[in-house]
């Protein structure tokens, strides 16, 4: 199912509700097939908004057979996402290039 | 000296208010020499209950969000956010997101909410400090 | 809620200590969104007394500073540093170098220092704050 | 008096007391007789020992009939001065170009 284009959505800075309208227009696919790498790398903070609608997008990409990774610049993503229960609900990388590797080769 | 270290803002309750609030209580953290990696995730959680009190508990615009917090014995931290709204009650009500209280919970040893006048979270984190 | 912000920071006085207890100050300022070149002459008039407290008030090198700012009516911000060492009089003494009251006392609206128990400095300062 | 090479001084981040003999060393006069510019544009903050070690260097410049100038990214810099009770103590530039004019053509 994976194509080889890959949807690269980058967020950076402080990802908190008062950019919940951008978090979430960023959030969303593309008309592509390929996988879609959310690029967490610069975020300096993120907090349940950026969840919500990271849960959102994995939803809607399952739904049309795409999948998702995250990339993180530190270990810090990860831990706001295990305690969201998440830990286990998105595969996260923290080098960009095996990321896409994964994406483009459907391991992920 | 044994006096306690302390910090408390209390600000209008406005959708700007949580990002300074975060940025205070992490300068009062990393003055206090709290760990790196402990800091964060404290941030994160405090964030959690202040974007709620600006999001759900000021619904006229004309309330304040009260940020108070002290360092206790043995390396604790208490952390109090304020609102003067009214908590709403999802059980019944249009499903929240939902994610926030969970991650509170999951980084704070102990809360507590309390709705009897305004709603009052009350966080109690480890809080253990570099050499 | 009419309760006053306050900040409260006690720290080993360390000549490290200034510069995250100005930080923690300068947050708390912007939280409360005191008007911003205000807030950089407020950071350099406490920073004078914290580094006068770290660099005169510990000599035995085992003592604290403490940081205690709160708003008072009227946008008005009071600052205390404290340490627990012994005033040095200079009147008698080597020159200091001498910068640090004469900035102090040219930023504060009034300053007052207490010798009796360790050395306390209490700023007074204008806290306008931005709309 | 003044030659053509200026002696460029750069100093940038927080400057206080825990970097006092950086500081100190930094702020030295060459072997040059030139002009002086304190390029000061990069500072975020500087408290009474910088004010402390300007002054001395502004005294071993006078010394040898060397000229100092400063320059600033704000007016963050003069305010100091000024509550030091030297706002009039030095020529303060808010851009490079005129300062380096003015060192050379000692029109400081
Ligand atoms: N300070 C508050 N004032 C009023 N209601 C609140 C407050 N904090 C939380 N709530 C209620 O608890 C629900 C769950 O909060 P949370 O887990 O943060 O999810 P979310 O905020 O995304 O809905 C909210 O939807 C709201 O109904
Ligand atoms: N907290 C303090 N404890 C002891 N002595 C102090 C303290 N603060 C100031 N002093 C005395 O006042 C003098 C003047 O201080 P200041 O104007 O900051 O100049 P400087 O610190 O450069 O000497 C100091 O040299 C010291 O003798």
């Amino acid at each position: 199912m994976s194509g080889g284009s890959v949807q690269v959505i980058r967020l950076a800075g402080e990802l908190d509700a008062t950019r919940r309208e951008e978090i979430a227009r960023a959030l969303t696919l593309d008309l592509g097939r390929g996988g879609v790498l959310v690029d967490l790398s610069g975020a300096e903070y993120a907090d349940s908004t950026v969840i919500a609608e990271l849960v959102r997008l994995r939803r809607d990409a399952d739904h049309v057979g795409r999948s998702v990774a995250l990339l993180t610049g530190s270990p810090r993503i990860a831990r706001i996402l295990a305690y969201a229960g998440l830990g286990e609900a998105f595969r996260i990388f923290e080098d960009r290039g095996t990321a896409l590797t994964a994406l483009t080769t459907g391991t992920v | 000296m044994s006096v306690p270290s302390e910090l408390r803002i209390v600000r209008a309750g406005k959708l700007d208010a949580p990002r300074p609030l975060r940025h205070a209580l992490d300068a009062f953290l990393h003055a206090l020499r709290v760990e790196h990696e402990r800091r964060e995730d404290i941030i994160v959680a405090v964030g959690e209950a202040l974007s709620n009190a600006v999001e759900h508990g000021n619904p006229a615009g004309n309330g304040t969000v009260e940020l108070y917090a002290r360092i206790e014995p043995s390396e604790t931290l208490v952390v109090d956010v304020r609102d003067d709204g009214t908590f709403i009650d999802r059980e019944h009500g249009t499903p929240g997101r939902g994610f926030g209280l969970g991650i509170v919970r999951a980084i704070a040893r102990a809360v507590s909410i309390d709705t009897a006048n305004g709603t009052l979270i009350s966080m109690t984190f480890d809080a253990p400090t570099a050499a």
